[in-house]
């Protein structure tokens, strides 16, 4: 079992979302994230003051999958969450060592 | 009584009318303020409703429940169904020797009888079906209040007897008081509010709103107690005017003083609820006083405030989210009496009758208001399920939200660098 | 007519033009509670130089395009740039048979006239071009809306052919509502609004400032309807308070009812439109109407909003975020329309004049809307790139946030514990 | 003078008492939406216990240290603590020429005197301890502010020597405006505003409360501006409102353009600042200006406030949240010299008197707000702990959060799926 | 060590809370997550359309523990999260490289 | 390549980015979470009744690394997010399986 998380563009979430239920990822969970980096922010301007915010906001997706689904999970995002421009975020994989259902206690595979 | 004169005091009277149709948003602001986020949306609603509803019963009936112009020193009068305009000056310069219209009178009037539903709203909030509250304060409006109205200003027994009452402070806010603590006794608690772990407070979600509804409160407060002067003799309103704010003023000062010296801390929402309860604590009596006695009963008023919060919230376990039974319910009390204790009718006599004229229809209306509450709760119910309160009513009510908002335009809160 | 008389009427003159003033408040909360979050800036922005830009323009040609003085029963005049009071008493006591000073009528009609440039704002928001619409706004308010008020108000051939509109249900709001008509056709949706998969709501960032945005309007409305008199006349300003108030109560009423029979939902934002469609309503003709004859005015309009609204949204797929199309154009003839059906004036005859005085008005408003909209489409652009649009007009117009926060503020959600 | 008269000018001054009174609503809104929403309900409060501060000492001896009625032509004079009406007509109709009663006196002015400590309260917020505020606040509003008014309005050696100030350029704005000067010299910066880095904007959290304070702020001007003339004379208050209303107008655009030229952005914050910079430029001769003159004034305010922000901010690093000198002190100063500039009292002898005039007072009012807070700072302490400042006042001083909620409405924002 | 990751319910989280301080779990960080999934959202209606949000909001909690902890503590979960109801979530576990503690630089074991 | 996870106080923030900056880390991500445990929170008053709220607002940084760099990047963060009372919080290292840069669909190291 792996756990994916995907930093995508909010403006790439439909898309995304439309492409992981295509491949028959059923369950995910978001969070609001900011990425910091040297992608230009937004330049604000408060009482003749400028200044840049240095981060930008972004979503991440966390995943369970099987092994065997990481690949076209991670395939999916690469193309539905890709804009060319810089700043279209990362996707990591982790291990897992266990996962639990909390509504049946079931473990493992079946958990998923 | 010349044209002029006619005109400059209805003039008044319309804006005194227009300035108690603010406390409708003042009452809205603030009870939106206290309650929590996922209830937003449906405390605007029913104050939306209740200022629709309450004006047209008023049209319907209570006006003329209220002003039956009949059964003079009675217990009730009815003058029939609609609005007639007497003929020609009947209705304009010489209806109320001068002072105003027969329809300055209707939709002054009208103003206020809504107010009284919108005290128990506070007080119900976050927990009662929406259905229920609505047709509560249909009837409660449109029969109970104008009923015990009548009773004094429109010249019934109690206005026979001497009772004393120039605003309202009992015939407006004791009346929503009582109808609040009626309701919340058979209402219970929100839910996972009183624990066995303890007392939980829930507090309210947003602290601007709620000022913005205090202080548009005291700006119709100058309508409500300077418009029941019934005319813009300008001694009389300019006193009130005096009073009024004094008493306000008094009354923050003595809900910041009360509640430092019981919770070492100075807490915004008692400073808030001690302007109104110095506001409520002035209206029975705002003509009759010095600025030094409205001062003294403003600052009772706001130091009751926090003791009253106390007592109902943790003592007698009473929830009330917004502190509408201290406010409305003890300051109107506390009003009422003050008008046989400080002022022009001081005296043990006064003192009497404001207190049975006060118990009477605090009697007559906790009464009223227990048993339609009641009849309510054994027929359809009043109060949503336990689910739908933890998702909110505003979803569980209305399908909405408060501050709705589609996944593209999070904003994650600011971060700046220095000046470039 | 004595200067006691003469000053009462001005008082309440400029008691009115305050009203109006606070209503432009009304317009801004509105429609900054029904955008989203990243747009709010923009339309305060907007908000905030319209009534600057309205007030400006209309004293330095509006007020003598709209009262030449000349050209009676015609169809255009203009007295000259910029204002100027006539000397003595000819401003003063004799300017408008003691109702009014010169000023006084400045000032009044200078607060009515921002409001139909409003009203266009909330129809475009979150993706017009800034300075598209402040140029927009200016020519519309400086010369459309003026052009086809001479026509009735002005003494133009609408008022010699007998058409009637009190306060501007035509005038004022239809006007408002063809020129966001023609802007919004021209505009085209927001992105993202008609999708193949279907339509997405996209609901407003707040519903509290929409709420104290509509109570704002109605308490406004006392002086747009009541200051309608041209003077403090009792009877008629205390009559025009009651159908007023009661058109906008029944709006909230129909409203309530028409959305829930629709959409078995309690929809808060139906029930604030509501409210407006009632009080759009019944300005044609509230110095006309008995308090049955408001009511039933007042609770078609609001009937008709939810109607209206999904017509528009659903079927006609014109998108208008805060419903000023429905709310000024639909119930701004409706209004029109019933002076025609209900009141004094009723008849066949009235109805025709309404009818086509109408159709005229916003013939000509919304050519002139269209054409002036189309050219600015053709040259400068009237609608923000993809990108600023998904951005927000906030950041994108104004390099600002309109809940700016810097990092060492970011509050969690509160949580807490039972008391100690 | 008639009793019509009387009433009709008393009204009006009673309805100008409660257009000021809510502009400390308006000063509420627009310090807590610039201020981090960390300390939202600290400024709330403030400005709660501000209004209830002033009142009361306005009544115990402020009112008769500003008007005692003594010592004409001198520099100081006190009629005895409290409140004295004077008996029967002689606080009626003949206190005041028949323009309102001796009880409408005060009340006006009582309102007018909060309004100076509320100015200072912007321009330390987020920083300054709260029970040094409220001794400072009491005893500015108690003394200085009464002594310098004296000098003018109570008949003192200003109005001796002709100085010019017809509602406050001075007397209210420019007092309020040095108040704050001297505060925030020896308060310091906000934490983390001036750093090695650079400068740091910290914005403020709310800009539709910053709109609608400002929106408040000016319909509450109508009655600031239009009490002042101190009876309803119909051309008088009529050409009061239009001067003030286009001044207003003309400030959001000079504010408009000029902060376009500088910062080539459209920053809401500088067009809601220039309405108030028009509103304060136009208060010392709205009544002496033609429309032009006053659109003359109001938009060499507004185009002054992006300069003055920029100059206090960054060159003089005088860190103050809500631009409060910019506002009330530089364009009080302009306003007051205005008077010597354009109008009816135009040439160089006024100008020099206007000049030594607002000079006196600045000087007089800067030593005695600088040696109080001085005393302050070196005995209780002025300003809260580092770390206090970096939690926010809130939970520092009111243990108290502006947007309380409990963990289980965390309602996370809105995503929807196109129409079923 | 390891790293516990648990997605709850909200109405749950004062249940859990209580339940991991009873067997000892002192410290813990919580975040603010939305599920998406096939459980049903809330239903909105605004201005007369009626859509579905797809999400729930739920809570992350994430633990970090001795290896020894970790069943109890997904026992401890198991048991105070648990409604029955589809959407009661899940659990990870995850192994860790390394943790240090910054206030005393205490690295592994001792610094949870 | 490691997953670097720091939970740190909001007052630290900026020193913790700028020393981050100094050794070359370019991009991060930043999470709002609230931390639980035996520090105090802040004491809430509200309408007389004084209460807790457990937890205090804290900052997670995730810094995706190349193995030879964790070293540094903790180090950094230990003595930029330092401040010596209870409540300074962690930094936890994990194994990463994967990592792909959406833009380019770069694999591994280079996608850092
Ligand atoms: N080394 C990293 N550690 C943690 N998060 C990162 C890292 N690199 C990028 N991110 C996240 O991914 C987002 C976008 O990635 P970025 O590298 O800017 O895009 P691109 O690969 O197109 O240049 C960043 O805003 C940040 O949130
Ligand atoms: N495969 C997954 N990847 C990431 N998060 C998941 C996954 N499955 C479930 N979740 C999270 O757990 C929450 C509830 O789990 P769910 O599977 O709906 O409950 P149940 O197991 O009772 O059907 C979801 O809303 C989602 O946030
Ligand atoms: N075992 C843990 N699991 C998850 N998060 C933890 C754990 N221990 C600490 N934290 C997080 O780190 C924050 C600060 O750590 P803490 O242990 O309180 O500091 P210190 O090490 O100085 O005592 C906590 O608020 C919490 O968010």
């Amino acid at each position: 079992m792996k756990k994916i998380e995907a930093i995508i563009r909010l403006s790439r979430f439909e898309k995304v979302r439309d492409a992981l239920a295509k491949i028959g990822v059923r369950f995910f969970t978001l969070k609001d994230v900011k990425g910091f980096g040297l992608q230009k922010g937004e330049t604000i301007t408060y009482r003749g003051s400028t200044f840049d915010s240095d981060y930008i906001a972004r979503l991440q997706l966390d995943i369970l999958a099987h092994d065997d689904m990481v690949e076209s999970i991670v395939e999916a995002i690469l193309s539905a969450g890709r804009t060319g421009e810089v700043g279209d975020g990362k996707i990591t994989v982790f291990a897992v060592d266990q996962v639990v259902r909390i509504r049946t206690q079931e473990e493992g595979a079946n958990a998923i | 009584m010349n044209e002029a004169l006619f005109t400059a005091n209805n003039v008044w009277m319309l804006v005194a009318t227009a300035l108690v149709f603010i406390m409708h948003l003042g009452f809205a602001s603030l009870e939106a303020g206290f309650v929590q986020r996922k209830n937003t949306v449906n405390i605007l609603f029913k104050n939306s409703m209740i200022i629709s509803i309450g004006l047209l019963t008023y049209c319907i009936m209570g006006f003329n429940l209220m002003y039956p112009g009949v059964n003079e020193g009675g217990f009730f009068g009815f003058a029939g169904f609609g609005l007639s305009m007497p003929e020609g000056d009947a209705g304009g310069i010489d209806y109320a020797g001068g002072g105003y219209t027969y329809w300055t009178d209707f939709i002054f009037q009208a103003m206020f009888a809504a107010t009284a539903a919108t005290i128990v709203s506070g007080a119900v909030a976050e927990r009662i079906k929406l259905n229920a509250f609505l047709i509560f304060a249909t009837v409660f409006v449109s029969i109970s209040y104008p009923i015990t109205g009548m009773w004094k200003w429109g010249a019934g027994w109690l206005e026979a007897a001497g009772f004393y009452d120039f605003a309202g402070s009992t015939l407006v806010h004791a009346v929503g008081g009582w109808g609040a603590l009626a309701a919340i006794i058979l209402l219970g608690a929100r839910k996972g509010k009183y624990t066995s772990a303890g007392i939980k407070p829930i507090p309210g979600h947003s602290m601007p709103l709620a000022a913005v509804g205090v202080f548009l409160l005291w700006f119709g407060w100058f309508g409500f107690n300077g418009g029941s002067v019934l005319s813009a003799d300008p001694v009389a309103v300019s006193l009130v005017f005096v009073t009024t704010s004094l008493a306000a003023a008094a009354g923050a000062i003595g809900a910041f003083t009360a509640s430092y010296l019981l919770f070492k801390t100075h807490d915004l929402s008692m400073v808030l609820n001690g302007v109104l309860g110095g506001l409520v604590g002035i209206t029975a009596g705002a003509d009759l006083m010095t600025p030094f006695e409205a001062i003294a009963i403003g600052a009772i008023a706001g130091a009751v405030i926090p003791v009253a919060v106390v007592t109902f919230d943790r003592r007698l376990k009473l929830d009330d989210p917004v502190g509408a039974t201290s406010v409305h319910l003890v300051c109107g009390l506390w009003g009422t009496l003050a008008v046989g204790i400080f002022g022009a009718k001081a005296g043990l006599g006064q003192l009497w009758v404001q207190l049975y004229g006060t118990l009477a229809v605090g009697a007559f209306t906790f009464a009223f208001a227990f048993g339609l509450m009641y009849l309510l709760k054994v027929t359809i119910g009043i109060r949503v399920t336990e689910e739908e309160e933890e998702r909110g009513l505003d979803v569980a009510e209305h399908d909405m939200k408060a501050y709705g908002e589609s996944i593209s335009s999070i904003e994650p809160a600011g971060y700046e660098l220095a000046v470039k």
